[in-house]
């Protein structure tokens, strides 16, 4: 498949009055047309910063894209002017943020801040923009569509808005939706259907997806790929299959271990990552996750690894996964 | 809204009364009458004038009267304005200082909030210093040397514009220039500094990611957000400058109705006093009153039971 | 075999890093030490001008600023720039105490109207509407009257009507902050209202009111001077009084109220970057 | 970068100013008068503030009055040197021609039959009657009712306010005043008194229309109401704004030269010399302060006009309040202060030094009275030892009162620095809101005081009495001396005015020795006129506006 999004060696920093954040350092990843990829990893570890560079929306200061490519159907999105770059946004790639409480305009009505995008991009004059956002709101379950657009974002609660937020997202069809941990700030039964949402809509209009969470649960049954990320960096990449059932890096190994499986006795605690996520500022040397793993040989702490295809389009950045078979055993 | 629109108004009531009430007192407590001066006026006369006035009467007749003629919309009259009647004076007096608020508090609004705003787009820039700069040498120049160096500027020197009085156009200048001056810095101060808190909010991220130009997501999601702690202050500068400010039309010798309660006051003409506190209190009720709806409009989170 | 790494970042309380951002914010520095010059200089002029303050010398009355006399003399042949470091202790003394009132009255009023709400909300609100109309001229005489012409009676006079707007900004902040999702949190954790006024209500809208604040010490230092341009100053040498009284000659020696403008002037640009360095010192979404 | 960005800013606002200022302090040259050619006949000057009431028998102050004299004229009027002139009146009475009764009681005027109001009609002695009984009654409550309480019943009249309706009719028939027939009126006083042409002369008197005033009612001052027999009309009145003034058609006497009066009403004295300045008017005020700076400046220098006023700036004790209670004290204080440094260094020369409290310019002054309050530290410190304090420190708090204007604060300090520089003295300054100024000396609650008094008319009986009889109206420093109370009667009745005149003399240095006050200097009129105001007549009891008694003589030339 070709890919539509590849991102190559992409940096951004931040500097902040104690030093200069390595928020994103170096990151490769790509997806294809239709295609649903998922970006996993615990918070802080710069999912949201590497989606964020994409759309160019880092607020600068104190933030910078210090290095790398975005390119998008062939065109690199740094390179791109302002102008440029807003005809892309909203049109060609759409967000969805995680949360859905303040990413609203407080003092907008719903149809308005829903039609103001279709406007913009797809030229429609304000009576038509209002009917396509009445038949996005229908679309994405929105109930009394007609009279609720009239409505303000205070008056809806935190599933509704997410809803909302979806429907501005694919209003102008993008070719790209990322959404950033979309479900995270709703409880379960909503998370389901409005994954359930997504999934159906990019199905339908053909729009890849790249999913960002750290719930492995999600990641499981909705991303092709999966991108496993850690104090800035791609840690593991391979397809869900391969990553669920033979993890290439101990963090990946780490964090399937912390989930509670159905099959397993009731009474097995949890096991945990030992230590905290490291300092962005002054990260450890060699493979950042060193100090906190359970496998480090001593290389660990003096090289730091690239990306290496352990396994058949499977590719950790580790050296102990380069020794066949892996040290931590599969997971049935 | 229109039962909350109507219990304030009702509101008004007690609000006046009790202005009137604490002005009637204090007037009556301060040393010195209408007819104490330098130049004692014999006994007998003071007396006929105090008989003429009714001041003779005990004091609560004399506010009951006040209040029963208040309601049929007499004021009373000024001692120090040829008895002309205090309400006739006020209406005589209201347009010209009206008309100067006005121009004055647009001239703020069209100052101070274009200035904030670029102070706050572009913090610790120039733009951002030199406002800070400018709103500083405004608010820090008293209302009357201020007046008297703009009157110095271009009428003495420049020949450009009349020193005071009212007719055309030409008296409306440097006095609304004046009276803005410390408005528009205060404005610009506030708008910069809500500014920068709502650039910092999710949904201006949001309104970029939808592609939206700088132009529109400045206006319609920055902007409308931060004018409503700009809308909290300039309510109370409306109010004041609608009441009119003794100094400045002291200065420019404008016929408003903004010296009449400091001539009042130093003159001790109660007609006068009671009269102009009246309308100074009714005035700032009312746009008090419209800038607390004006808050429900402008924020939807606001409802009024 | 895991060995912690000891965080490098030390760990401030709200008030520590907000010093140190105070200090780091160099107009911030600029104002106070200002500031603190000029209350340093008020306490010293005394022992330090070769000119009493008060001392008149009728053969050089209005001259125009030489070395003999900085900033030139005024109608009765006093130094201007002796009177001026003296006579900032009134305005200091005037600028800040009003602010204290202002802060002491107006804040927890207007904290009060908004948090309770309904109905102590309107009957405040109702009477700040009666204190805006509140005929201050009148109570300032009948006071002076009263404790005679001192500059408390100014404090009083101009703190007790300078509350107000503070009061309506409070109650603005604190009614859309109501709204907000992590009040309704507190509230979720049951603790009660002034605790959560206290807590988060004021904290929150703490950026304007100190904007408000750093504008009402010119303001109080103008209502001074704006008094006695009427008639009803304080006693004591101030900017206000100096500004009024160099008003009066400013056809023959316009430096007489030029000097003391710029005073205003340069104070309150000291209280505008401390006002500023300030909020952004204390909020802590600022800190990247 | 930033705090080099700061300084340059501070900079700039200096430049700023210092720009700012040099326009002002630079002299601005006049241009030539912007050419209107001097053949309009407009003259604008300024009254400084609306009018409390412009009707004759109730005004008082000094705008009041200078509007007054445009539009009406009295029996009498008084020449340049404020001697007397016959106007509606054909000649002025006196005992030898039968104007004045022996007894000096009852007074005939005898009045011009040409005299016409501004509407044509007849000015006959009926106006004089109906004007002088209005002005007495209790109803009107006329501020100067007081000054004619000599006529007969007039007192009795002024006060029958709380009786009925046909007291007080009864009461007004009573009053001495009658008109005998259109041309003659006849005024009976209740005890001789020298001074009442003077006081008949005064705008109180001043004739008025009966059918105009009972048509309008409060309205009568209102343009086109106000009827006047004066040489100009009333014509245009923007409250709080500006009078017009135009020629009266039918004025009776000389036609005057200007066409148009316009008074604006410019309070701040500086926005008034801006005016001045622009062009916007022909005359203005100087700020106080200012005229050092004004006599030096190239253009303004040229265009001063000072004259004498009858007016005398003084302080006054509260001699039952200790301690000034002490004579010695008094005058200590007295000869401790330099009068001629004020008036000549501070005032720079503008104003006479006072010793004595009548003014130079009229009857009743006394150029050497006072001598020996002449600046003097030694004496002052001997007359402190006498007063029993020679040592400073045994001397109570000494509290100075003083109405809170702009002038009073810099005479107020002068007076703080000469007590603490002469005598050691810690005066303490008490700024009072001039109205409760008023009220605090009115019911002699001060200590020391402020003391201004400006003539009504220009003779001691207007001066001594009123201020140091005992229990007199104007007397609040509670001086109370026997002696001059009986001298002070007898002089009041006394016909032969050269005895009448030396007794106030004595009366004034009775006073002086007893220093119940300290006189500090005779006012000078110091104003900016434009070079085109030709004909200006100036005299000591001018109102709001420099010779405004003789405006109909003024015209504008090139």
């Amino acid at each position: 498949m070709t890919a539509l999004l590849q991102v190559r060696n992409l940096s951004t920093y931040f500097h902040t009055q104690d030093g200069v954040v390595k928020a994103v350092d170096g990151v490769y990843y790509e997806v294809a047309k239709g295609e649903t990829i998922a970006l996993v990893g615990e918070s802080g570890c710069g999912k949201t910063v590497s989606a964020l560079s994409i759309l160019r929306l880092i607020p600068e200061p104190p933030g910078k894209i210090v290095s790398g490519e975005v390119l998008f159907e062939g065109t690199d999105l740094l390179k791109l002017s302002q102008e440029e770059m807003r005809k892309v946004r909203g049109a060609e790639i759409a967000m969805i943020f995680q949360e859905p409480m303040t990413s609203l305009n407080p003092v907008l009505t719903i149809g308005r801040q829903i039609s103001e995008a279709l406007e913009l991009h797809q030229q429609m004059t304000k009576q038509d923009a209002y009917k396509e956002a009445l038949r996005l709101l229908e679309l994405v379950g929105i109930p009394q569509a007609e009279r609720r657009a009239r409505d303000y974002p205070h008056q809806f609660s935190g599933g509704m808005r997410q809803r909302v937020m979806i429907a501005m997202a694919i209003s102008c069809r993008p070719k790209l939706l990322i959404a950033d941990e979309p479900t995270t700030a709703v409880d379960v039964t909503i998370q389901a259907q409005l994954l359930e949402l997504v999934r159906g809509i990019t199905r339908e209009l053909g729009t890849s997806l790249i999913l960002i969470t750290h719930n492995l649960g999600v990641v499981a049954r909705y991303a092709r790929r999966v991108y496993v990320m850690y104090a800035g960096r791609i840690v593991e990449h391979g397809t869900a299959q391969a990553v669920y059932h033979d993890p290439q890096h101990p963090y990946t190994v780490g964090l399937l271990s912390s989930v509670p499986r159905l099959d397993e006795p009731r009474k097995t605690h949890l096991s945990t990552i030992e230590g905290q996520p490291p300092d962005l500022i002054f990260p450890p040397s060699g493979c950042p996750f060193h100090p906190r793993c359970a496998y480090a040989i001593p290389k660990c702490s003096k090289d730091r690894p690239e990306l290496m295809e352990v396994e058949p389009a499977h590719y950790s950045a580790c050296w102990v996964a380069l020794q066949k078979p892996t040290p931590w055993k599969k997971i049935s | 809204m229109h039962k909350y629109l109507l219990r304030r108004i009702l509101w008004l009531v007690p609000v006046l009364l009790a202005v009137a009430f604490i002005t009637f007192s204090l007037m009556h407590l301060v040393p010195g009458g209408p007819w104490d001066r330098e130049k004692a006026l014999a006994p007998q006369v003071v007396e006929n004038l105090n008989r003429k006035y009714g001041l003779d009467k005990p004091l609560f007749v004399q506010f009951g009267n006040f209040l029963w003629n208040a309601l049929r919309g007499d004021l009373g009259v000024s001692y120090s304005f040829q008895d002309r009647g205090v309400t006739q004076i006020l209406l005589s007096g209201l347009p010209k200082t009206a008309t100067l608020g006005v121009i004055a508090f647009f001239l703020a609004i069209l100052i101070g909030i274009p200035f904030g705003m670029a102070a706050a787009l572009k913090q610790n820039s120039a733009v951002d210093y030199a406002s800070v700069f400018f709103a500083t040498i405004f608010a820090s120049i008293p209302g009357f040397v201020l007046g008297i160096l703009i009157m110095i500027i271009f009428s003495v020197v420049l020949h450009l514009l009349p020193t005071g009085g009212w007719g055309n156009v030409k008296h409306l200048i440097m006095p609304s220039f004046a009276l803005a001056a410390l408005p528009a810095a205060y404005i610009a101060r506030i708008t910069r500094a809500s500014m920068l808190e709502v650039m910092r909010q999710d949904y201006v991220r949001t309104a970029r990611a939808k592609g939206l130009a700088e132009r529109i997501v400045l206006l319609r999601h920055i902007l409308r957000n931060a004018l409503i702690p700009v809308m909290t202050i300039a309510g109370p500068e409306l109010a004041f400058l609608i009441s009119g400010s003794f100094i400045i039309e002291n200065l420019f010798s404008i016929p408003g109705v903004g010296r009449l309660f400091v001539q009042g006051v130093f003159a001790r003409d109660y007609g006068l006093i009671m009269g102009s506190i009246l309308f100074y209190a009714f005035a700032v009720a009312i746009v008090n009153l419209i800038v607390d709806i004006l808050y429900a409009v402008v924020d939807p989170r606001i409802r009024y039971e | 075999m895991a060995v912690a790494v000891e965080t490098l970042r030390p760990h401030h309380t709200i008030w520590g890093d907000a010093l140190i951002r105070l200090r780091r914010n160099r107009l911030a520095v600029v104002g106070v030490t200002f500031i603190l010059l000029l209350a340093l200089g008020a306490m010293l002029v005394p022992y330090v001008s070769p000119y009493p303050w008060d001392r008149q010398n009728y053969n050089i009355i209005l001259q125009n600023p030489s070395w003999a006399h900085p900033f030139g003399t005024d109608n009765l042949g006093r130094d201007v720039i002796t009177r001026l470091l003296y006579g900032a202790r009134t305005s200091l003394q005037v600028g800040i105490f009003t602010q204290i009132i202002v802060v002491l009255v107006g804040i927890p009023i207007g904290a009060i109207a908004a948090a309770a709400g309904g109905r102590m909300d309107n009957i405040i609100m109702r009477f700040v509407d009666v204190m805006y109309a509140f005929p201050d001229l009148l109570l300032i005489i009948l006071v002076r009257a009263i404790l005679g012409p001192s500059i408390y009676m100014l404090f009083l006079a101009i703190g007790l009507v300078a509350w107000v707007n503070v009061a309506r900004l409070v109650r603005g902040q604190i009614l859309s902050l109501k709204q907000r999702d992590f009040i309704t949190a507190a509230r979720a954790m049951g603790a009660s209202g002034p605790y959560i006024t206290l807590r988060h209500l004021l904290p929150n809208s703490i950026g304007p009111v100190i904007v408000v604040l750093t504008f009402n010490v010119p303001r109080a230092i103008f209502a001074e001077a704006a008094l006695s341009y009427i008639g009803i100053g304080a006693n004591t040498p101030s900017w206000g009084t100096m500004i009024r009284d160099g008003y009066e000659v400013i056809f023959a020696a316009p430096h007489l109220v030029a000097f003391p403008a710029l005073a205003v002037g340069i104070l309150m640009l000291s209280f505008t970057f401390l006002g500023d360095g300030l909020r952004d010192a204390l909020d802590p979404r600022l800190r990247r | 970068m930033k705090s080099k960005f700061v300084l340059s800013l501070v900079a700039t606002v200096v430049i700023v100013l210092l720009v700012a200022i040099a326009a002002c302090a630079r002299p601005t040259p006049t241009p030539a008068s912007t050419p209107t050619p001097a053949v309009s006949q407009i003259l604008r000057v300024n009254l400084a503030g609306e009018p409390a009431t412009i009707d004759p028998n109730r005004a008082s102050f000094a705008g009041e009055r200078t509007v007054i004299l445009q539009v009406f004229e009295g029996l009498f009027g008084f020449n340049q040197d404020l001697s007397l002139k016959p106007v509606v009146a054909k000649e002025i009475p006196s005992v030898a021609n039968g104007g004045i009764s022996a007894d000096g009681k009852t007074y005939t005027f005898k009045l011009n039959s040409n005299v016409t109001w501004s509407d044509g009609k007849k000015v006959t002695a009926n106006d004089f009657e109906y004007s002088i009984k209005r002005m007495l009654s209790p109803e009107l409550a006329g501020d100067y009712a007081s000054f004619y309480f000599d006529i007969a019943g007039a007192e009795e009249y002024n006060g029958a306010a709380d009786k009925d309706a046909a007291a007080k009719e009864q009461l007004r028939n009573a009053l001495g005043v009658k008109a005998i027939d259109e041309t003659t009126l006849q005024v009976t006083l209740a005890q001789p008194r020298p001074t009442f042409l003077q006081i008949i002369a005064l705008w109180p008197a001043y004739p008025v229309r009966e059918d105009i005033i009972t048509k309008f009612g409060d309205k009568w001052t209102e343009p086109p109401n106000y009827v006047g027999n004066g040489p100009f009309i009333l014509t245009e009145w923007v409250h709080q704004d500006h009078m017009t003034f135009k020629q009266n058609p039918n004025y009776w006497g000389v036609k005057p030269k200007l066409t148009e009066i316009q008074f604006k009403m410019v309070t701040d004295i500086n926005a008034e010399l801006a005016a001045y300045k622009n062009n916007e008017l022909e005359m203005s005020r100087v700020p106080p302060g200012t005229e050092i700076a004004t006599l030096t400046d190239p253009v303004l220098g040229k265009e001063i006009l000072r004259y004498n006023e009858l007016v005398t700036f003084a302080f006054q004790f509260n001699v039952n309040k200790p301690p000034f209670n002490n004579v010695k004290l008094r005058q200590a204080l007295s000869t401790a202060i330099d009068r001629s440094a004020f008036v000549d260094k501070v005032r720079g020369g503008v104003g006479k030094v006072a010793l004595s409290w009548i003014p130079p310019g009229m009857p009743g002054y006394d150029p050497n009275l006072g001598k020996e309050y002449e600046f003097n530290v030694a004496k002052a410190k001997q007359l402190m030892a006498d007063a029993g304090y020679a040592d400073i420190s045994k001397l109570p708090e000494l509290k100075f009162q003083y109405a809170d204007t702009a002038g009073n604060r810099t005479i107020a300090q002068f007076l703080l620095g000469q007590m603490k520089e002469n005598l050691g003295i810690n005066l303490t300054l008490e700024p009072v809101e001039p109205r409760a100024f008023s009220q605090l000396v009115i019911q002699e609650k001060h200590t020391w005081a402020f003391l201004g008094w400006g003539a009504d008319y220009p003779d001691p009986d207007n001066w001594m009495p009123e201020l140091f009889g005992t229990k007199a109206g104007n007397n609040h420093t509670g001086y109370s001396n026997p002696a001059f109370d009986a001298l002070a009667k007898q002089a009041k009745a006394e016909l032969d005015n050269a005895k009448r005149l030396q007794m106030w003399a004595d009366s004034q240095k009775m006073v002086m020795t007893d220093a119940p006050i300290v006189t500090l200097f005779y006012r000078e009129r110091f104003v900016l006129v434009k070079p085109t105001i030709k004909g200006l007549k100036t005299t000591g009891m001018d109102g709001q506006v420099a010779g405004d008694t003789f405006l109909s003589e003024v015209f504008l030339a090139k």
